[in-house]
């Protein structure tokens, strides 16, 4: 199965009320690409998952600044001043999730668990609304899986298969995204035959890649 | 570096490095606590954790890689004994109890170890990032900050005023007038920085604290 | 291969086979289920996962390697396009309706989809190994089985009396005499295979079942 | 500092009552060194976390018939007769967790989570005695953390930091149980020095690493 689009592919993908998923670290680990099909597609309404909204021009900064998002659910939005300018205005509701906690409830939303019962957070203002639990004597909240329809990731090389592996610091959430959204689509620096990578360094397994941008 | 040119950071940083232990997994935050291993003793190496995914911080070595940055999404380097992972092992790590020592600057604390410092409602809304996972899952919790405000008021109170990154948190509170140690019964001044007198770190102090039997009387004087 | 020879269990593979579709991941089973592969139809190829952790499972190559087994304990191959993991992200897999369908042998099912196939009380106790997962996460949960058991008793019953494996997990019955859909209104007979009466099967059948309205009228006489 | 230590030292870690997690699947990935240390420190009474209990003469099978073990808990039980002899008769006590579920709970432990949410056996024995949460309309078990004293662990190649790398499907529960315990012991085939591992292929940083067993 070919599993290669083109960039005028990548951007039919999306659509109005979707919610993405967008690995990356402040920008590192970000598809440029991707976010930039997101932007060419027009797509509005959009719910965004990401570990924070990067800086005005790098990472998915160019998705707020484009008013094509009307939630976020990050762990971090200070760094891009957009972002919080739209959320005291009104225009963009942002939900403030602990960076741990982001990554768990992903992960819960791929791995078909109810949700995640972490410590972070109680007696702050990231309980409310949540149910708590006593268990062995210490609480914990349950906190909600997260589900994508799209997750837009990058990596540094795949085979054809769709196999992954990252470089450095650029991998943070884009394998535990892979496995939390409907369809998967990765950028790629370098694309290679199957056989070229070794089974035993393959982070993310081809089976949960759907299409592949070079 | 001579005593009397070192800032209260410096002196703050100073302090927190004798804290750590040789071999420990420590996870700094921005800003202050990026100073600590500049003076790690002698004999004692740590590992550093970035939470964005790895161990092993270091100095930009050669040339800066576009995929290595560290939480602040600076560029970094990673020793040749570190590891990259991704953002739930980093987290796995941080929750789990496997980080010896965080240390983080704050806002407020208070004498039951709540620490705020990552929101002040009406301003910008930084956001949490790993904070909370951080002062929640690490063994050690060491807030390093400036006694008072820029303004003046004292950040150690009776009860934090702002919303918590952590509550019943931290362990330790290093100033650069005073160390305080947390305890189920409140705070304990444990040690006075050198030069300070007790009576100025009552001044400045809102919280109630009582003062460890080891305090050196000379210092009390 | 000549009709007149298929075994049951060849007949079973054989048309569980048809399920598959190009590109599926797929889950086998010990024993019977292993057998699918052998006849998948011309353009349907589909990834094979090892719950013990990897994808592309496949013949032995060259030489076995000690670190290289199935689900089973044997020694097993792996595709040049396949992948390892550990045992966390292969029921990650698993549990997230990852796996397009799981082909699992049974010693009871019943007509509200319950499945019992890992323990018989008094006797020895294996466990449910992955098996539960798999049931439970699986887009599609084939159970393939021959239609009795060895002494000639129905093994598809109006409710299981071993203890459940999975509880309303089944979505597709493949013996040598039928194939029967699980729906919310209970069994549905979809198919008979080749050369069986609607007679027998409703002999050897315990569970109540309606007749699917495609089913070939020439299959009815 | 040094993580290398013998055989002999290795033995003197073991002591009755504790609790061993084991790594490997049907013997394939567990240490035989590390398993031979405990037949070796005659440690009594100990439970045994462990994906199978393998064959009796493979894996942790030993350890099952050497009669150190009062508490198994395991996916499988089945290729070992003597686990079974011995629970039937009231010798062994076997919990048997649904082995995606057994993954889970190891890494809750590990990872300071206060349990998991999995659908995984609702319905079934394997629920009794556990509390069922219904989130948005969907049941889950709450399944417990687990915890070992001692994690013995088998890898391919560690460098002297004790980061890890696998071979094949021998990694299976290995690096999740490195998260588990008080004190993590790997045997490794070959050991290299600090800078021969690329730090993008590391699978277990060897910050979870306590002792290496060359």
């Amino acid at each position: 199965m070919n599993k290669l689009i083109t960039i005028e592919e990548a951007r039919e993908l999306f659509r109005d009320g979707m919610t993405i998923m967008s690995g990356g670290f402040m920008g590192v680990g970000t598809s440029e690409k991707l976010v930039s099909a997101v932007l060419a597609s027009e797509a509005k309404d959009i719910t965004l998952i990401s570990s924070d909204t990067s800086l005005e021009e790098t990472g998915v900064g160019p998705l707020i600044s484009n008013n094509q998002v009307k939630k976020v659910i990050a762990s971090h939005i200070g760094t891009n001043p957009i972002t919080g300018k739209k959320m005291i205005a009104g225009e963009i509701d942002v939900e403030l999730v602990p960076q741990g906690t982001l990554a768990e409830r992903i992960r819960a939303g791929g791995s078909g668990l109810g949700g995640v019962l972490t410590p972070t957070g109680v007696g702050t203002m990231v309980e409310e609304g949540k149910a708590t639990l006593e268990i062995d004597g210490k609480e914990y909240l349950l906190e909600k899986p997260l589900h994508a329809d799209i997750a837009i990731l990058k990596a540094y090389k795949a085979d054809k298969a769709g196999n992954l592996v990252f470089r450095q610091s650029a991998r943070n959430f884009n394998p535990i995204m892979a496995l939390a959204a409907d369809l998967v689509v990765v950028e790629v620096e370098e694309l290679v035959e199957v056989g070229e990578l070794d089974p035993d360094t393959v982070v993310t397994p081809g089976v949960l890649v759907d299409n592949i941008l070079v | 570096m001579s005593e009397i040119m070192k800032s209260a950071k410096e002196t703050i940083a100073e302090r927190v490095a004798k804290e750590m232990r040789n071999g420990d997994l420590v996870n700094l935050g921005i800003g202050l606590p990026t100073l600590v291993p500049n003076y790690l003793p002698d004999g004692v190496d740590v590992i550093l954790q970035s939470e964005n995914g790895f161990v092993g911080l270091g100095p930009v070595k050669d040339e800066v890689s576009k995929d290595l940055v560290n939480a602040g999404g600076q560029p970094t380097g990673i020793r040749p004994s570190g590891a990259f992972f991704d953002s739930l092992l980093s987290f796995s790590l941080i929750r789990g109890g496997h980080v010896d020592v965080t240390v983080l600057g704050g806002l407020e604390v208070d004498q039951n170890g709540n620490l705020a410092n990552w929101i002040i409602p009406g301003k910008m809304v930084p956001g949490m990032g790993g904070a909370m996972d951080l002062v929640t899952g690490a063994k050690k919790v060491i807030v390093a900050m400036e006694h008072c405000s820029k303004k003046g008021a004292p950040k150690i109170l009776k009860e934090c005023k702002l919303p918590l990154t952590g509550k019943g948190v931290v362990d330790l509170i290093v100033t650069e007038l005073a160390i305080f140690r947390v305890t189920i019964d409140g705070l304990v001044l444990e040690e006075l920085q050198e030069g300070v007198e007790l009576e100025t770190v009552m001044e400045k102090t809102e919280a109630s604290f009582t003062i460890d039997s080891n305090l050196k009387t000379e210092q009390l004087n």
